[in-house]
């Protein structure tokens, strides 16, 4: 009993991170219909800054709040600088240059950063809570992960639902000509959908180190685990990306504790042709497309 | 726009597989609808709850032109669509030369002998007018895999034949000059052409044309007009169109449809004066006459009023300040 | 395959009578003496290097033949896989299994076998591939990379677990190293011999991926790419097509394993990592996306440019762990650059620059004549 | 290369008159740089001492450390470039197991020396096969027969989990373990390296009802299985392989963690492990004295950490062997050097190496420690001398070495 | 209102437009006519700024605009529709018109005067939107498609509206319902309309003023009812 209660609650946990990171992924492909690959290297590099204010004795929410703005700036850095310049050519460009980034990042963070494992801390408690004798593996800090990852996914549907900037983001992305002369700003939009994804990726990356170690290489995991889950949610929804964190956070925890750890990554791929060949375009793809 | 006799190396292939028809050559005389030439019967498309097709019949004959007109939304891209096994439809059967054609797949139309345009150009953009063209044909060539990759003579020759008959046909449509060209430099209406020629090197029995006239002018439409009719002698063409002056002349015989329903059926003249015809459809003459006026008059409407009668096609094609008519 | 795989570099083939045929000829003569060039090219230059050289002109050859791959896959026929450092190791363990065996069949045989496998897998995966397109094909294709190398994990017993399985790299037989001595008169190492194995091998994939890229199946593979509505009208199967695809590149993925795993003498999870397949993909775009001689120089840029500039920084003063931190840096930037100034990747911007001058000129003769 | 060879050297690649190029390969980058990419650091620390104070018989020495990525097939890459290349005179400390196992073959057959694996497979030792490569550090199956033992004797009622890494270190380790407690144990779990969701293994070792968890890890699963077993309020006694054990590491990672939980006290108090090296809390250990000595002349100022200390120990080692082949130093007869006296070379090394010509294992032994509160450790063992198989665990009564004033064997 | 000076656009050799002056009066419909490939849509993408030009100046209301971003186009009392239909296919009918009411002018514009205001207005004008407000906007026919691009263009409460081929794959009774639309509005609104067609026979029976475009160049600026009459003219440039 304690077995299966935890396998699920850490399934939903280990989900809840990989949904927000999935979350960055998908606040780019809403943006400008790629997949960032430096995705990961930003958080992680965000993150180290933050990690480097702590450890400076600055206090963790400022220090927090540091990694966002950094992650939003790099983010808008980084559309400005490289993939602005890339927009209109082959879309496998741009996946390239995000490749690079992805690479030049993690070195520039190993040479500034060093690349030893160092931990993170954590603002919440870390040790389960107990119910009689039942352990649960749910600790202070997984209620925090996971109220993060619920106020930022509320935030991001609200912010596409409701209002009338998610509109002209989600136009922006679709049709740059076609919103320009609508009015819509669509440079500023790109911009700006690019340094919201880099504040959401770096609010991941602090979730993923809370309460573990950080090291240039430790977001590499939610590189893969991030788009798998975020293509299994159909890649253009918010909601379909946490879907698929918890659904790809469930399975894996089943697996592992159920078949073997080593069947994790199997099972994550078994998982995603299953969805993809029932639903070509994830799950909450809106998409059906009308070709002739 | 001259001959359009098929060149020397087309007739020397068999024109293709032997399994879809007896008849290789199809007779240019008009045949009864029913035996050969293409029908759908009962076709019905839903979307969700909207029905875009109910029940839709049409008869194509050998040889002939029927084109497919209605409202916008009325259904005929999604007829079309049908045809070309784009769309399952929910119900209804469609025949192809007296066989049924059952769970009919795009890539199965080549094959049979009906070749498609699609609205819009829908070239490839990363390839050569006579590649563009080349594919076209590409039931044609019987050459494996194996003989590609080992590059074995039997694959080259077919090659060199597959080009020949590209190259013919794009001179066929005075295009000769566009082969080495690429699409994305070219204007509207030479892509159209190599468009055209894409769809013509098969072979086809059958052409089905989307709008084929969007988007050009006035003079280039009587020539695609005359072009199409020419076509007639060696296959049928059906075609959806909003262009009347167009339809009306060059088609044997029409369908409006509206709402997804066939609300008439005839030849040009029967189907023009048709009061449901001219008030779902035609509505006024936009042509000098006042529209609003003639709105509401749909009888008015259904005679050209002035000397800008479109349906006049005396107008002269070689006009020599037209610069995209005058290659050659 | 069987006819070039096992055979010493034997120029000879090609001069059969039937070269001055004007027929049959322009195509298959041509690739014919590109791969003729290239194999001469390539005697050369490992006659003329070192065995280090050599050593790297053979991971040359391995990267090369797995871009070769892509860029049908993704060049010609438009489908993204960031999974094909998957399928190597299909084809790396494959040969690591055959070679393992008490008496093991000759290598231009398990080179055949590994293709023949990879391929069947790429048949598997191919089909799945074919229904998705961009993202969701990268998304598969990608967890594809993570999800094969550790079903080795979970074999333990037949794929050697994270240590993997050794592999004893052929040997070379007498006849080869007595041709060497001829040759050049240099000594024929073992890793002189996988050298040759490697170009060997680069040469007949050329073969195969010229034929094919100018022939029906490179068109309707880019006829898919580029309008796969259009190219279904006009009777291709697109799934099939795909899929056809798909196993193409599979089959050189698989070769590149083979020669990869008598290369690297070892086959083990953790060389088929994601970076692998990633690497293979920028060797295939930074080249020049489509082009088979910008595949060539994309997996030089692969083997060449790290090593160089580790040696740099290691001059100039830097630690070594600096130093080897300074090649994924300096290589991360290039790709960005490259991105940025030639977009269509080394090769691909000069071609294009070509071709955009000849359809300016032929543009300019369409309307003067006019 | 090659020196002049009148003074009794040899033509052999990487040796001069007046130098000797060795290298190794490392994962200097990527996920497994952490800790790793010290080793190497270790290294060229005490050769750049060495050259200070005259080099191996006046040759100064030149460290090569290439980066592979924990890559084997950049590590084949690699390996070639330094024996090609750079033309070493020897492979030293090349590291990981999968990594040194795609060239053992290679070097092998060049007749290059390859020696002191950083790895504690049983690979390295196969004179038959392998005449020039040698391990190092002790195999991991003779320290899970040294820890087995001590729970055998000192919790006899013990039930007794395993948390392993799923490759040879978890799978030798716990073959070790088994010979001697194998009825005690009641659950072995896996887990993937890079996986780092270990809620469900330490669940169930939890749930098997195991009170001392024995873990063949690497550190960054010694401070996640730490963390994960506080989420589950599971508090078995915990031993970690000597791999896993780095208690500077492994406690300074956890210390960082906020809310009292961890910090403030060293959250490894009480956890058991191995040790066949001194470590860097053994502040009093003369050779740890050395080591600082010569990490404070030409380090570079960062805190001596025990993967720098196990570098170290390795160049230490090497250079005593190239010392002791003296004048007439060579690829062969560096190797028959370590084969005839490497069983008696004096150095940091607690129980002495098993080399002979038909053994090229590594240390031979090593003892049971605790972490104790102020972080120093505390010997809950003598020194134990074993080997693989079914080989005894014995107390092995040798006199300590001390290391020579001058920091440099043989003089 | 609008004065286009001296405007030569270029693709790289190909010169799309070669110096055209063109002036559109305020409160009418000024058509441009010519063949394809004449440059009519190069005009209009040039004018709304999509296109940067070679050489010239364009003025709106004696304001210099040629270098002003496209977006700002709109709250200068710009609407532009695209040639093919330019409907953003992912979104809803719904929320494309929803983007075009963004750019109407919040402050209430005397100068203008707005017939489509709202998402009602809109649907009274087309109902076969009104039917599809939730459907995305691809699955539309071709012709819906247009209806939608124009219906999102007036929401925008232009002062100036650039129509490119606004009858393209339109059904005659519809072509005739928009330019009787058009007219409508010019007329009672003042609304100015620059016009490109390719029917030109529809666009001279609304237009004021009729230029005709050959190869980049201005031939003839005329007005709509002397091009109408006059045969030569329409025979040489217009092909009928
Ligand atoms: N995938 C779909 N989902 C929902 N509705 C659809 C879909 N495809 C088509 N429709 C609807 O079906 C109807 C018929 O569309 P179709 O494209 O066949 O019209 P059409 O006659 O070709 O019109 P046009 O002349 O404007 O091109 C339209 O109202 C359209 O909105
Ligand atoms: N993006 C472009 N790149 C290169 N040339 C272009 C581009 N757009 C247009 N052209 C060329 O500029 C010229 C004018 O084109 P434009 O589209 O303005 O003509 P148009 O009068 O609108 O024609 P149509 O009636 O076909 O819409 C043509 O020769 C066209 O080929
Ligand atoms: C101590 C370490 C350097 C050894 C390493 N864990 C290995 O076996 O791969
Ligand atoms: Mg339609
Ligand atoms: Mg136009």
């Amino acid at each position: 009993m304690q077995q299966f209660i935890n396998v699920v609650l850490n399934g939903i946990i280990e989900g809840a991170v990989i949904a927000a990171f999935a979350l960055a992924l998908v606040l780019i492909f809403r943006s400008t219909r790629i997949i960032n690959f430096a995705q990961g290297s930003q958080a992680m590099f965000t993150t180290l800054i933050a990690l480097t204010l702590i450890s400076n004795d600055v206090p963790y929410w400022i220090a927090f709040v540091v990694a966002i703005a950094a992650g939003f700036l790099l983010g808008a850095i980084l559309e400005r600088g490289v993939i602005r310049p890339l927009e209109g050519g082959l879309e496998l460009n741009i996946v390239i240059a995000t490749l690079g980034l992805y690479v030049a990042i993690q070195a520039l963070a190993a040479i500034l950063f060093g690349s030893e494992f160092r931990s993170f801390p954590s603002p919440a408690g870390l040790s389960g809570f107990q119910i009689g004798d039942l352990n649960l593996i749910l600790t202070p800090t997984s209620l925090y992960i996971f109220g993060t990852v619920a106020v930022v996914v509320i935030a991001l549907t609200l912010l596409f639902r409701k209002t009338n900037l998610g509109l002209t983001m989600r136009a922006a992305a679709f049709d740059g000509e076609v919103s320009r002369l609508l009015g819509v700003k669509v440079s500023h939009l790109l911009t700006f959908g690019w340094a919201l994804a880099g504040a959401v990726g770096s609010v991941a990356g602090i979730l993923a180190a809370n309460g573990g170690l950080v090291y240039p290489a430790y977001m590499e995991v939610f590189i893969v685990f991030g788009f798998i889950a975020a293509v299994i949610g159909g890649l253009d929804s918010p909601v379909g990306a946490v879907v698929g964190g918890l659904l790809l956070g469930l399975v894996n925890s089943a697996v592992s504790n159920y078949g073997a750890p080593g069947l994790v990554n199997i099972a994550a791929f078994v998982l995603l042709i299953a969805v993809l060949l029932l639903k070509p375009g994830g799950l909450f793809s809106s998409m059906k497309e009308r070709r002739v | 726009m001259t001959l359009l006799t098929p060149p020397e190396g087309l007739a020397l292939n068999p024109p293709h597989e032997p399994t879809t028809t007896a008849d290789p050559a199809p007779p240019p005389e008009p045949a009864p609808p029913a035996s050969g030439g293409f029908g759908a019967k009962g076709v019905t498309v839903r979307f969700g709850g909207l029905v875009a097709l109910d029940d839709v019949s049409v008869d194509v004959a050998p040889g002939q032109v029927h084109g497919v007109i209605g409202p916008n939304g009325a259904g005929k891209t999604t007829f079309f669509n049908v045809c070309c096994g784009f769309l399952k439809p929910d119900s209804g059967t469609l025949s192809w030369e007296g066989e049924p054609l059952r769970r009919l797949r795009p890539h199965d139309l080549a094959g049979l002998g009906i070749a498609r345009t699609l609205q819009g150009v829908g070239l490839f953009p990363g390839m050569s007018a006579l590649e563009n063209v080349m594919t076209g044909a590409a039931v044609r060539s019987r050459s494996g895999f194996v003989s590609a990759a080992l590059g074995l003579p039997r694959g080259q020759r077919d090659e060199r034949e597959l080009r020949d008959r590209a190259m013919a046909a794009l001179v066929d449509l005075d295009a000769g000059h566009l082969a080495p060209r690429y699409p994305g430099m070219l204007p509207y209406p030479d892509q159209k052409k190599v468009a055209l020629a894409r769809a013509l090197v098969a072979e086809p029995r059958m052409l089905l044309l989307d709008e084929p006239a969007a988007g050009l002018s006035e003079s280039e439409m009587d020539e695609l007009g005359d072009l199409v009719q020419k076509l007639t002698g060696r296959m049928s063409v059906m075609l959806v169109e909003h262009h009347m002056d167009l339809v009306m002349r060059i088609c044997d015989r029409i369908t409006v449809l509206d709402f997804g329903q066939v609300i008439a059926h005839g030849t040009p003249a029967q189907v023009k004066d048709d009061p449901k015809v001219i008030a779902a459809y035609l509505g006024a003459e936009v042509e000098g006459g006042d529209p609003a006026a003639t709105q509401a008059e749909p009888t008015d409407a259904a005679e050209p009023t002035d000397s800008t009668d479109p349906t006049d096609s005396s107008a002269d094609p070689t006009d020599p300040a037209d610069p995209t008519t005058k290659e050659a | 395959m069987a006819t070039a795989a096992p055979t010493p570099p034997a120029p000879k083939t090609e001069t059969k009578p039937s070269v001055l045929n004007r027929a049959w000829d322009l195509n298959l003569v041509r690739n014919l003496l590109i791969c003729l060039a290239v194999l001469v090219v390539g005697v050369i230059a490992l006659e003329s290097t070192d065995a280090f050289q050599n050593t790297q002109l053979t991971s040359l050859a391995y990267y090369a033949i797995a871009a070769f791959g892509l860029t049908a896959l993704t060049g010609l026929n438009g489908q993204i896989s960031l999974g094909h450092g998957a399928l190597m190791a299909v084809g790396a363990y494959t040969t690591a299994l055959f070679l393992g065996a008490e008496e093991p069949l000759p290598f231009p045989v398990i080179a055949l076998a590994a293709v023949v496998v990879t391929s069947l897998v790429g048949v598997v995966v191919g089909a799945a591939a074919a229904r998705l397109h961009g993202p969701y094909l990268a998304g598969a294709t990608l967890a594809l990379a993570v999800a094969l190398p550790s079903l080795a994990l979970y074999f333990k017993e037949t794929l050697g677990g994270d240590a993997g399985l050794k592999v004893s790299s052929p040997q070379a037989p007498d006849w080869f190293v007595s041709m060497i001595e001829t040759l050049s008169g240099n000594l024929a190492s073992s890793t002189k011999y996988v050298a040759y194995i490697a170009c060997v091998a680069l040469v007949v994939s050329l073969f195969f991926v010229l034929n094919l890229k100018r022939s029906k199946v490179g068109r309707h593979w880019r006829a898919v790419r580029d309008n796969d509505v259009a190219a279904e009208i006009a009777g291709i199967h697109l799934g099939r097509t795909r899929v056809q695809a798909f196993v193409i590149s599979a089959a050189y993925a698989g070769l590149a394993g083979a020669v990869m795993a008598i290369a690297v003498r070892l086959a083990a999870p953790s060389a088929f990592t994601i970076v692998l397949s990633l690497s293979v993909l920028t060797a295939v775009v930074i080249g020049g996306l489509g082009s088979i001689t910008g595949a060539v120089i994309g997996a030089a840029v692969l083997v060449f440019l790290p090593p160089w500039v580790t040696g740099f920084a290691t001059d100039s003063g830097l630690s070594d762990t600096q130093a080897a931190e300074m090649a994924p840096l300096v290589y991360g930037i290039v790709l960005v650059l490259v991105m940025l100034l030639a977009p269509g990747g080394l090769m691909g911007t000069v071609s294009n620059a070509w071709r955009r001058t000849r359809q300016r000129r032929l543009a300019k003769q369409a309307s003067s004549a006019s | 290369g090659g020196g002049s060879g009148d003074d009794g050297g040899s033509n052999d690649p990487g040796l001069t008159e007046d130098s000797i190029k060795i290298g190794g390969h490392f994962p200097l980058t990527g996920v497994a740089a952490p800790g790793y990419s010290e080793i190497p650091v270790g290294h060229k620390a005490y050769y750049d001492y060495v050259n200070a104070n005259g080099g191996i018989d006046g040759r100064e020495i030149e460290f090569i450390a290439k980066d592979d990525g924990y890559n084997p097939a950049k590590t084949s890459e690699v390996v070639n470039e330094l024996v090609l290349q750079d033309e070493v005179f020897a492979v030293v400390s090349g590291l990981g197991t999968p990594t040194h196992q795609a060239v053992t073959d290679f070097l092998n057959s060049e007749g290059v020396p390859d020696l002191f694996v950083s790895s504690g497979s049983t690979l390295w030792d196969q004179p038959e096969d392998l005449p020039e490569t040698f391990g190092w550090q002790p195999d991991y199956e003779s320290e899970g027969k040294i820890i087995g033992k001590y729970i055998a004797e000192n919790m006899p009622d013990a039930k007794v989990g395993i948390f392993g890494q799923d490759d040879e270190l978890g799978e030798d380790g716990a073959r070790g373990l088994r010979q001697f407690i194998d009825g005690q144990v009641v659950a072995e779990e896996k887990y993937v390296s890079g996986n780092t969701d270990i809620g469900t293994q330490i669940g169930k070792l939890q749930a098997a009802g195991a009170d001392v968890v024995v873990g063949f890890n690497v550190p960054s699963y010694t401070a996640l299985s730490q963390l994960t077993a506080m989420a589950l309020n599971y508090k078995p006694t915990w031993f970690y392989s000597n791999v896993g054990s780095d208690a500077t590491l492994v406690g300074s990672l956890l210390e960082e963690f906020s809310e009292g939980a961890v910090k403030g006290t060293s959250p490894l108090t009480g956890v058991y492990t191995t040790s066949y090296i001194p470590t860097n809390t053994d502040t009093e250990d003369p050779w740890i004295q050395m080591f600082q000595k010569v990490w404070d002349e030409t380090g570079d100022g960062s805190p001596l950490t025990n993967y720098k200390i196990y570098g170290m120990s390795e160049a230490y080692t090497f250079v005593q062997a190239a010392m002791a082949a003296g004048d007439d130093l060579s690829r062969e007869s560096i190797v028959s050097v370590i084969e005839e006296e490497g069983a008696d070379f004096e150095g940091p090394n607690l129980v002495p190496y098993r080399y002979s010509e038909d053994r090229h294992a590594g240390i031979g032994g090593m003892k049971v420690v605790q972490l104790t509160d102020d972080g120093s450790v505390e010997d809950k063992t003598p020194l134990y001398q074993t080997d693989v198989g079914d080989a005894p665990v014995e107390e092995y009564t040798g006199e300590p070495s001390t290391p020579p004033e001058s920091g440099i064997p043989g003089e | 209102m609008l004065e286009i000076r001296n405007l030569t656009t270029t693709y790289g050799p190909v010169k799309a437009l070669d110096s055209v002056d063109i002036t559109v009066e305020r409160g009418a419909i000024t058509a441009v006519l010519g063949a394809n490939g004449a440059g009519k849509t190069s005009l209009l993408r040039t004018v709304s700024g999509l296109v940067r030009p070679a050489a010239g100046t364009v003025t709106l209301d004696g304001e210099d605009i040629t270098s002003a971003p496209v977006e700002s186009m709109v709250r200068r009392g710009m609407a532009h529709v695209p040639e093919g239909r330019g409907v953003i296919a992912e979104l809803t009918v719904e929320e494309n018109l929803r983007l075009g009411m963004m750019g109407a002018p919040t402050n209430g514009d005397a100068s203008r005067e707005a017939p489509v205001r709202t998402l009602k207005d809109a649907y009274g004008l087309f109902p076969a939107l009104g039917d599809r407000s939730n459907q995305q906007a691809h699955t539309l026919s071709g012709g819906e498609r247009q209806m939608l691009v124009i219906a999102r263009a007036l929401l925008a409460q232009p002062t100036l509206l650039l129509l490119d081929e606004p009858s393209l794959g339109l059904a005659p009774r519809i072509v005739a319902q928009i330019f009787d639309l058009v007219r409508g509005l010019v007329a009672d609104s003042g609304l100015t309309v620059l016009l490109v067609e390719q029917n030109a026979t529809s666009a001279l029976s609304i237009a004021h003023t009729g230029i005709v475009l050959n190869l980049g160049r201005v031939v003839v600026t005329e007005s709509a009812e002397a091009l109408r009459r006059d045969e030569t003219l329409r025979h040489s440039y217009l092909g009928f």
